[in-house]
């Protein structure tokens, strides 16, 4: 059990926690705090892949810029535990055993997949690494990469057309 | 001139078209001209057709007029057959038919114009149907000719339509005739079944060859068409309402022809009978019992009509024996004797009840002998004809039958006998509480009285005439050898041992004499008794019974009509709402069910996350458990 | 070329009708487009059996292998010239009724109708008959809900879905049996193929997919329910089409589309189906006994004849054959003549109840002479038309080899003709015997151009009635070969 | 035909695209020059043209770009079809009802460079060889959706709308992207290239299964298939009318189109593992869509609903995936497009969406309630109407396979049942009376709009193949 | 490390989303859900996108790239989601002050 598995398995642990403390967590800015947590974990397991690039654009983008986009929300509507009235009890625990359930029947489905074999090479190989990621993107990629810019742009318009005051 | 047969039939159809089409404009003259005529030219060429069939050896001949049915094997032309058989039948109903339409044209004189002119189209129509009856060269064509006269038997009865009663007699005919008419169709469906084709002398030829069984089925089948149509247990209860049609009707219709076609169907078909006793001793039974029933009931009867209706009935019963133990020609002597007479009674009748404003109740009646002479005569003479006194012709062919019957079994005989005790009983109480005693009518009734016009009084006699001495045609061979004419000139068509079971002469002797004694002593009693003090309150005990026809009607509504009534009203109750209830629940269901399953559509993120989640899941679960 | 211009005439000149705006015109219009119909459809009366004007066939789907081929055989013929001659006698004999608002609509759906049916009698390409079926059924859903009774709008739904759902399942039949078809096509001809193809244990579940919609439309027991109301409900005129020719699409439906593709099927359910004739016929003769409203009794009686017709049908024999071809076109022409009297009396009295009526006769001699006859031949009185088709279709029926039943379907159908007797006398007595009342004190006898219809109605029920040769030789082929098809055993 | 050279799929005639992006722009800043809302309406008109005339030069092998696409899109007549399909309605739907959308605020401009996006979406959608530009299209279709949906900003409904329709579509995008990842795991190539997904491998891999059966749920979401089409109802509910028939038509059909093909070239050859679920699902859609449109009181979300029974009846097309099951699609998505439109066209004239509204509305607007019975038979799939030939094809790629005979039965049951609430229209406007509030008088144009849609419809009922011509050679090939 | 240990961590941290999404009803923490979902999701595809090179890897050294591409787009699309869900939410809270998925029950049956 080299440092890799532990690494590994202290950000599962990790991430599952912090990820089960977003759902439960009455403060949203709790929550928010917790997601932050998750994406770090995941943000480590990019590097145990050996996928940097991906691994800093995660903290940037998500636990950056995402995350807080939406405290900002939270401070704008200064919103806090009392605020949110708990769902009754019955949906929620008919959210918990339906989330379980999916889990079980996802696991009971993928268990039987004979991937035993197949191993995610850890912390070699460089396609995570910036260079490649940007010659394919801006050769293969590149066609999805400008369509994207359409998205970004109604994305745009959307936002000022529900935004702005009329 | 057989060819031109055709155009016997034709002929009053012609007058019926005429008649009514033109009925708003033609006078009564003219009306009462095409009528008769029309009638009377048929007759005629009957004649002529007659006196060529009755040559030595004269051939049946069939004249194709048209190609009516054909269906892949089966062919069914619109043939007639020209035969003795037929052609006496012509002359009977050629000829009394035109003698009744004479007497119409001053009984009805009442209607107006165009109402005269419906009741001659009527009797026209009714004329030709008859005629395409015993025309027809096959059991189609008679068949046509069959629901044809009662199509107009119904028309006729019906004809004052506006008084409901006389609709629901009329009703009543053509439904109980339809019941026969049923028998009658099947019966033709078996002949096609099994000989392919419903062609006389085809059926005949190839009936030897077939089960004893089928034709058993045959035959009953189409003697149940006959107890529709000459009203015979069980179906006779229709021919006493019958009597609400105009008289001159019930004479021609119920009386002379239309009833007796039942009589010609059996003695046309009598190859088939021969070769089945069964039906043949069903015929007797049937036959001698509606003569004992329908003569008992006429004993009690007050109206005039009903009492002859019933004496019909019986008459019929009669010759229905005749069929049954063989003796077509006795069967057909007495068709045709009784024609005359019966139709003189009616007609009688009808004077008598012209003469009274419309009034048919005995008990207003009596003494009527001294106003309407004629009618008195000719009408005592018809009575003593059916009383079959003789040397009246009634004497000849009932006595015929009787001894034939004699010969099949001496109960036959027995009953027979009485029957014709009672007969000669209630006809002479008949005669008696209407001729004779003291007039019991009103008293502008009785200033009112007078003997009937030529046009009514000349049928009469020449009925009379007939009624006397038709006789003569059919004497028996214990009184003179080879003086049966009919027998002889019928023979071609109903065979020589058509006269029924030989009995011994000795033996016939004796017969004649008790049916003679008894005629008379009938006859005599009821004179004495009748004409002194008729009866005139209402009836008791059996007597009771008698009147009230022993409550058949009453027997057959409530096992038939009522029933029958109560399950169309449950049926009606069943469509609306049962299998009309099934198909509207289904409706209702859907409807329901959208109205629970729009619920699901909550309006709830978390509820429609959950949904979808769960639809999820089972989808996996299928992919898991079920699919393989 | 005839089929066609028998399809297109309605067709134009009831989309032309639209753009009336005039009920006077839209009136005349559609008689003389009719009587043009009827015209060109006794032409092709005079024409040869192989004349190639009989025929047409264009390419339309080549892709789903259907051709707009239509045809006339002895029993596209007679079907035809059915409803060719049903329609102006419509025309002529309703011109009195008025409807309301846009009348001229009114003309122009009665027209598209008689298109529609016209398509379905002629189609001899599978999917071309479906696509008719439903075209015929869409202008009577107009008709009837928007001037029909009170009860129309839900009644007439009632009607469309009914028989919707039906022909859906009509549908799904004709698409299997095509699907199996190895040249991928509708046309009749590989139909007509199919008998040797598709196994006996397909053709048994098969048919049922394709007799619900025929059941439903004839109707037969216990599929009848919607027949009454709607007839109650519907116009006159509109009621006249529904019953005159529309029942016919079922029967024309059985024969043409369904015994000959699945006979082993049709010799399985014949027994089944015939049963529930029979109980039908005794049923509805036993209902019409009890209804007071014209309109329903005629209903009933009418659900009785044709299960008479099924019946033969299923006795797969050649008088039952040809009976029923020839029953359908007398059926059609005698129930014209009952619903025509009805419509008078309606028109007259303002009531269709046999128990306000009474005394007829005396006020119009002419209506009830006629009158008497049509009844007549609705209870199959010999010299009637109706006689040569019911006695066709009993020996039929009695001679059918296809069941052991025959004779006892005889025997309860007869009473049929019993019950019909019954019926048929106490309507004509109530109606037109007895004495007049306050609401029929004032009628006054008919009209000319009824008097025109109703006597043609009675010179054809006697022509055929007395003379059938014509009519018989008109569907002799036809008949034997449809039985040559049905004969068929796997 | 295009594509069938050594070239396929690389080089491209993505006309549509490029234009539909540009356009979109265009529109964007046409608001900042212009504030003539006839002035942006023409421009987006003329684009819509434009596009039209682009996509049919795609389709004949004219082309404004030649790009190197690595496999990302792959052009067919299928796909291409569906573009001219797409952008037809939205032509007709902006002739028809572009009044409409001024109504709903101020930001016209914004709203067509919105649906510009939502083309450039759907060109890529029916166009998409890989995982990858599926995704990306259908965030391109959905972003701009939910903002239109929400696009009446003072209405709570639409908001509420707007607000739902973004939490469940994110959610089925999470579901989708699960999907993808699993079937990339699956992949042995490697790639999200459609046809390098399915593994000929004989035992199919649970991971590749489980991916298929995510991409068939998110997919059945979007083109609100039950049980996920939860969303669709109170979205087309709430949205403003006008957007709602875009989306319940354009957007609706063209994802279906998409669907098709992933189906169709991605896992078609392991159909036997997953028909089971397309039938389940096709049958729980069509029950639950016919069902409860029975009992809706407001023709609006009586639409919404038969939009999903609708849904049912393509997915049958799915179930098959024979060549006329894609012809089938073709027609289905024109004539269903054409109709919805024209309904709604007509119910955005209405004052009150309940059926009451339309009582009595043929003695008001004859010609309105004429087209649009025409339009409600359509969709009700009587013959003489495109709808029936659209369900007939429907019905005939499943009975042509033989299976699944009982889905057939079962569909044309419901769609039995579906006469019932479209014909309620009918009668309503037909046979009852009452003022349902005396609408504004129509244009001549947009009557004579409507009329051209009648007959489109009329013409597609009549003659199905004058829009397949190009197709059935295509199919025959196969 | 064996694959599967990623797959059923990241399908693990999926339906913990989703029971948020069930459980929560403060509509920015349902969609924070969502977020953790496709985070989920990305994890998995790198993890694949290894497991791909190191089974193609010696054939194709570009492969398993176009995972770790993917997780990029889904990076960019998720920005633009949050983007206009962030403005939706605002939208509806301006009007009704909550942002209470419960509340969001006008639109029913």
């Amino acid at each position: 059990m080299g440092i890799t598995q532990v690494l590994f398995w202290i950000l599962s642990i990790m991430a599952i926690l912090s990820a089960i403390l977003v759902v439960i967590s009455k403060n949203p800015v709790h929550s928010v705090l917790w997601l932050i947590v998750v994406f770090v974990a995941i943000s480590g397991h990019y590097i145990l892949l050996n996928a940097q690039f991906l691994a800093i654009v995660n903290l940037i983008v998500y636990a950056g810029a995402i995350m807080v986009l939406f405290l900002f929300v939270f401070m704008l509507m200064n919103l806090n535990a009392e605020t949110e009235p708990q769902k009754n009890r019955w949906l929620k625990i008919a959210g918990v055993i339906a989330g379980g359930s999916l889990l079980l029947v996802l696991v009971a489905a993928l268990k039987k997949a004979d991937l035993k074999t197949q191993l995610a090479q850890m912390n070699t190989g460089d396609i995570g690494l910036i260079h490649n990621l940007g010659l394919s993107l801006f050769h293969d990629y590149v066609i999805p990469f400008e369509i994207s810019s359409v998205l970004f742009l109604s994305a745009m318009v959307g936002v000022v057309v529900i935004g702005k005051k009329d | 001139m057989t060819q031109l047969v055709w155009l016997i039939p034709v002929l009053p159809l012609v007058g019926f078209l005429l008649t009514g089409l033109f009925r708003n404009y033609l006078s009564k003259t003219l009306t009462s001209v095409i009528g008769c005529g029309t009638i009377l030219v048929a007759f005629v060429l009957s004649v002529l057709i007659f006196g060529e069939v009755r040559q030595e050896g004269a051939q049946p001949v069939t004249v194709t007029l048209f190609d009516f049915i054909s269906v892949g094997k089966l062919s069914i032309p619109f043939a007639f057959l020209v035969d003795q058989l037929s052609v006496l039948f012509l002359l009977i109903i050629t000829g009394v038919g035109f003698l009744i339409h004479l007497y119409s044209t001053s009984y009805m004189h009442e209607e107006d114009g165009p109402q005269f002119a419906r009741y001659f189209a009527y009797l026209n129509l009714f004329v030709f149907s008859m005629l395409l009856l015993v025309l027809g060269s096959n059991f189609v064509i008679l068949f046509i000719g069959w629901e044809g006269v009662g199509l107009c038997s119904y028309l006729l009865i019906g004809y004052w339509f506006k008084n409901l009663d006389f609709g629901n007699a009329a009703k009543k005919a053509f439904i109980m005739n339809r019941i026969g008419d049923l028998g009658f169709l099947i019966a033709i469906f078996l002949m096609i079944n099994k000989f392919g084709s419903v062609d006389f002398s085809e059926v005949f030829s190839k009936a030897p060859g077939t089960t004893v069984g089928y034709l058993t089925a045959i035959t009953m089948l189409l003697f149940v068409g006959a107890t529709g149509k000459s009203a015979q247990i069980p179906l006779y209860t229709w021919l006493p309402d019958a009597m609400a049609g105009p008289t001159p009707v019930s004479a021609l219709i119920h009386a002379a022809t239309m009833v007796t076609a039942g009589i010609y169907m059996i003695a046309r078909s009598h190859v088939l009978y021969d070769l089945t006793p069964a039906t043949q001793t069903v015929v007797a039974v049937i036959g001698l019992a509606t003569a004992l029933l329908a003569a008992s009931i006429a004993l009690k009867q007050n109206d005039i009509k009903k009492v002859l209706a019933y004496s019909t009935v019986s008459q019929l019963g009669y010759m229905f024996l005749g069929l049954g133990v063989g003796a077509y020609t006795g069967a057909v002597f007495h068709v045709m004797t009784h024609a005359f007479f019966k139709a003189l009674l009616f007609l009688g009748a009808g004077s008598v009840i012209h003469a009274m404003g419309g009034e048919q109740d005995m008990r207003k009646m009596g003494g009527l002998g001294k106003k309407l002479k004629i009618t008195n005569i000719t009408f005592l003479l018809g009575c003593i004809a059916i009383a079959g006194i003789p040397p009246f012709s009634g004497f000849f062919s009932k006595d015929e039958i009787l001894s034939a019957a004699y010969g099949k079994s001496p109960v036959y005989y027995a009953v027979g006998v009485f029957t014709a005790l009672l007969t000669a009983f209630y006809m002479f109480r008949l005669y008696a509480s209407t001729f004779l005693g003291t007039f019991r009518g009103t008293h502008d009734q009785e200033h009112h009285l007078h003997e009937s016009p030529p046009a009514m009084t000349i049928p009469l006699i020449v009925l009379a005439i007939l009624a006397v001495f038709a006789g003569f045609l059919g004497i028996p061979e214990v009184v003179a050898p080879n003086a049966h004419i009919l027998g002889h000139y019928l023979a071609p068509v109903l065979g020589e041992g058509a006269s029924g079971p030989e009995v011994a002469h000795g033996t016939e002797w004796g017969l004649m004499g008790v049916s003679v004694v008894l005629a008379f002593i009938g006859s005599i009693w009821a004179w004495v008794r009748f004409s002194r003090k008729p009866e005139l309150g209402e009836p008791t005990g059996f007597g009771k019974v008698l009147a009230n026809k022993w409550y058949v009607d009453e027997f057959y509504n409530a096992i038939i009509v009522r029933p029958l009534d109560m399950l169309a009203q449950f049926l009606v109750f069943f469509d609306k709402n049962v299998i009309d209830g099934i198909v509207n629940g289904v409706g209702r269901l859907v409807q329901y069910g959208s109205r629970q399953l729009r619920l699901i559509q909550s309006g709830q993120v978390g509820g429609y996350v959950l949904l979808m989640v769960v639809g999820i899941i089972v989808l996996f679960l299928v992919e898991l458990f079920i699919k393989k | 070329m005839i089929p066609v211009l028998l399809i297109l005439i309605p067709l134009v000149t009831g989309l032309a009708g639209f753009f009336l705006k005039n009920a006077g015109t839209a009136r005349g219009w559609s008689l003389l487009s009719s009587l043009v119909t009827l015209v060109i459809s006794l032409w092709g009366l005079t024409l040869a059996k192989d004349s190639p004007l009989l025929h047409a066939d264009v390419a339309w789907l080549p892709d789903l292998g259907s051709r707009f081929s239509v045809g006339m055989d002895g029993l596209s013929t007679i079907l035809s010239l059915l409803t060719a001659v049903s329609f102006p006698l419509i025309f002529v004999a309703t011109w009195r009724d008025s409807y309301r608002g846009k009348s001229w609509n009114f003309y122009a759906l009665m027209l598209l109708s008689q298109a529609g049916l016209m398509g379905v009698f002629l189609a001899t390409d599978a999917l071309l008959f479906y696509f008719f079926w439903e075209l015929a059924l869409i202008p009577v859903y107009f008709l009837c809900s928007q001037w029909g009774g009170e009860r129309r709008i839900a009644v007439t739904f009632k009607f469309f879905i009914y028989t919707f759902v039906g022909s859906l399942l009509m549908l799904v039949g004709l698409l299997l049996i095509y699907s199996k078809t190895p040249d991928h096509s509708f046309s009749m001809k590989s139909f007509y193929a199919m008998r040797s193809v598709i196994s006996s244990k397909d053709q048994v579940w098969l048919f049922w997919l394709l007799f619900t919609a025929f059941a439903i439309k004839m109707p037969i027991w216990p599929l009848h329910t919607w027949q009454p109301d709607t007839y109650e409900q519907s116009p006159n005129a509109t009621t006249m089409v529904l019953s005159a020719v529309m029942v016919k699409m079922g029967l024309f439906g059985v024969i043409r589309w369904l015994a000959p593709v699945l006979p082993v099927g049709t010799w399985a359910w014949g027994d089944t189906v015939s049963g529930a004739c029979i109980i039908g016929m005794i049923y509805a003769s036993l209902v019409a006994i009890k209804q007071d409203d014209l309109k329903r009794l005629i209903a009933y009686s009418s659900i009785a004849h044709v299960g008479l017709m099924c019946l033969a049908i299923f006795a797969t024999t050649e008088s039952g054959m040809q009976g029923v071809m020839i029953q359908m076109f007398n059926h059609g022409i005698n129930i014209l003549g009952m619903w025509i009297v009805v419509d008078l009396i309606e028109r007259q009295t303002g009531t269709r109840k046999i128990s306000q009526l009474g005394g007829l006769a005396q006020k119009a001699p002419v209506l009830a002479i006629l009158l008497v006859v049509v009844a007549l031949a609705n209870v199959a009185l010999p010299l009637t038309n109706a006689f040569i088709g019911e006695f066709l279709l009993f020996s039929g029926v009695f001679t059918s080899t296809a069941t052991q039943f025959s004779v006892v379907f005889t025997v309860v159908a007869g009473l049929s003709i019993i019950l019909s007797a019954v019926y048929t006398l106490n309507m004509i007595q109530r109606v037109f015997y007895g004495n007049t009342n306050t609401l029929t004190a004032q009628v006054t006898d008919i009209k000319f151009n009824e008097k025109v219809v109703l006597v043609a109605i009675v010179g054809l029920i006697l022509f055929v009635g007395v003379y059938p040769k014509p009519m018989l030789d008109l569907t002799k082929e036809t008949a034997e070969f449809i039985l040559s098809k049905m004969n068929y055993k796997l | 035909m295009p594509n069938q050279g050594d070239d396929a799929g690389n080089i491209i005639y993505m006309n549509a695209i490029l234009l539909s992006a540009i356009w979109g722009i265009i529109m964007m800043f046409s608001g900042i020059v212009t504030s003539s809302k006839t002035v942006i309406r023409n421009t987006a008109i003329i684009g819509l043209a434009l596009l039209l005339i682009g996509n049919y030069a795609d389709m004949m092998g004219y082309h404004l770009a030649k790009i190197e696409v690595h496999k990302m899109l792959y052009f067919d007549t299928f796909g291409l079809l569906g573009n001219s399909i797409a952008f037809a309605s939205t032509l007709l739907l902006v002739l028809l009802s572009g009044r409409d959308m001024e109504k709903v605020g101020p930001n016209l401009a914004e709203y067509f460079a919105l649906i510009f996006f939502v083309l450039c979406g759907v060109s890529l959608v029916t166009t998409f060889n890989s995982l990858l530009m599926l995704f990306l299209g259908i965030e391109i279709i959905s972003i701009p959706l939910y903002i239109l949906t929400g696009s009446d900003k003072k209405n709570l409904k639409s908001n509420e709308a707007a607000l739902k329709y973004f939490l469940l579509g994110s959610f089925s995008t999470g579901l989708m992207l699960l999907g993808i990842a699993f079937l990339y795991g699956a992949s042995p190539f490697g790639s999200f290239a459609v046809d390098e997904l399915w593994t000929p491998k004989p035992a199919v891999s649970p991971l590749l299964l489980s991916g298929i059966l995510l991409l068939l749920i998110s997919m059945s979401f979007k083109v609100s298939a039950a049980p996920f089409h939860f969303w669709t109802p109170d979205v087309y509910d709430g949205a403003p009318t006008v957007f709602t028939s875009f989306m319940a038509t354009i957007v609706k059909v063209s994802i279906f189109i998409g669907f098709i093909r992933l189906f169709d070239e991605g896992f078609g050859q392991g159909a036997a593992q997953w028909q089971i679920f397309v039938a389940i699902i096709t049958a729980a859609t069509l029950f639950i869509g016919n069902i409860t449109a029975v009992f809706q009181q407001s023709v609006k979300r009586m639409l919404a609903y038969s939009s999903i029974a609708q849904a049912g009846f393509m997915l049958l097309g799915l179930l098959s995936l024979t060549g006329i099951a894609k012809q089938g699609i073709i027609l289905y998505a024109a004539a269903y497009s054409l109709a919805t439109i024209g309904i709604f066209a007509i119910l955005l004239r209405m004052k009150d969406y309940t059926f009451e509204g339309f009582n009595g509305l043929a003695k008001r607007q004859p010609l309105l309630a004429a087209t649009c019975t025409i339009f409600l038979l359509s969709l009700a799939g009587i013959p003489l109407t495109g709808g029936f030939f659209a369900k007939y094809y429907m019905l005939m790629s499943v009975v042509s396979t033989g299976k699944y005979i009982w889905l057939v039965i079962f569909a044309v049951l419901c769609a039995a049942v579906s006469v019932y609430y479209y014909f309620r229209v009918i009668q309503a406007m037909y046979f009852k009376d009452g003022d349902g509030g005396t609408e504004a008088e129509p244009s001549a144009g947009f009557k004579g709009l409507l009329v051209l849609l009648a007959v489109l419809i009329v013409v597609l009922g009549v003659f199905p193949q004058a829009l397949l011509h190009q197709l059935t050679s295509m199919i025959y090939t196969w | 490390m064996p694959i599967n240990y990623y797959i059923f961590l990241a399908v693990t941290l999926f339906c913990i989303g989703v029971a948020g999404v069930l459980t929560r009803r403060n509509a920015i923490i349902i969609f924070m859900c969502v977020e953790l979902m496709l985070n989920a999701v990305n994890l998995l595809l790198v993890a694949f996108s290894k497991m791909q090179f190191h089974a193609l890897g010696a054939t194709r050294p570009q492969a398993g790239i176009d995972a770790q591409i993917f997780v990029f787009f889904i990076m960019v699309v998720a920005a633009a989601e949050v983007s206009v869900g962030l403005a939706v939410i605002v939208m509806m809270y301006r009007n009704t002050h909550s942002i209470d998925v419960n509340f969001l029950n006008r639109l029913k049956h």
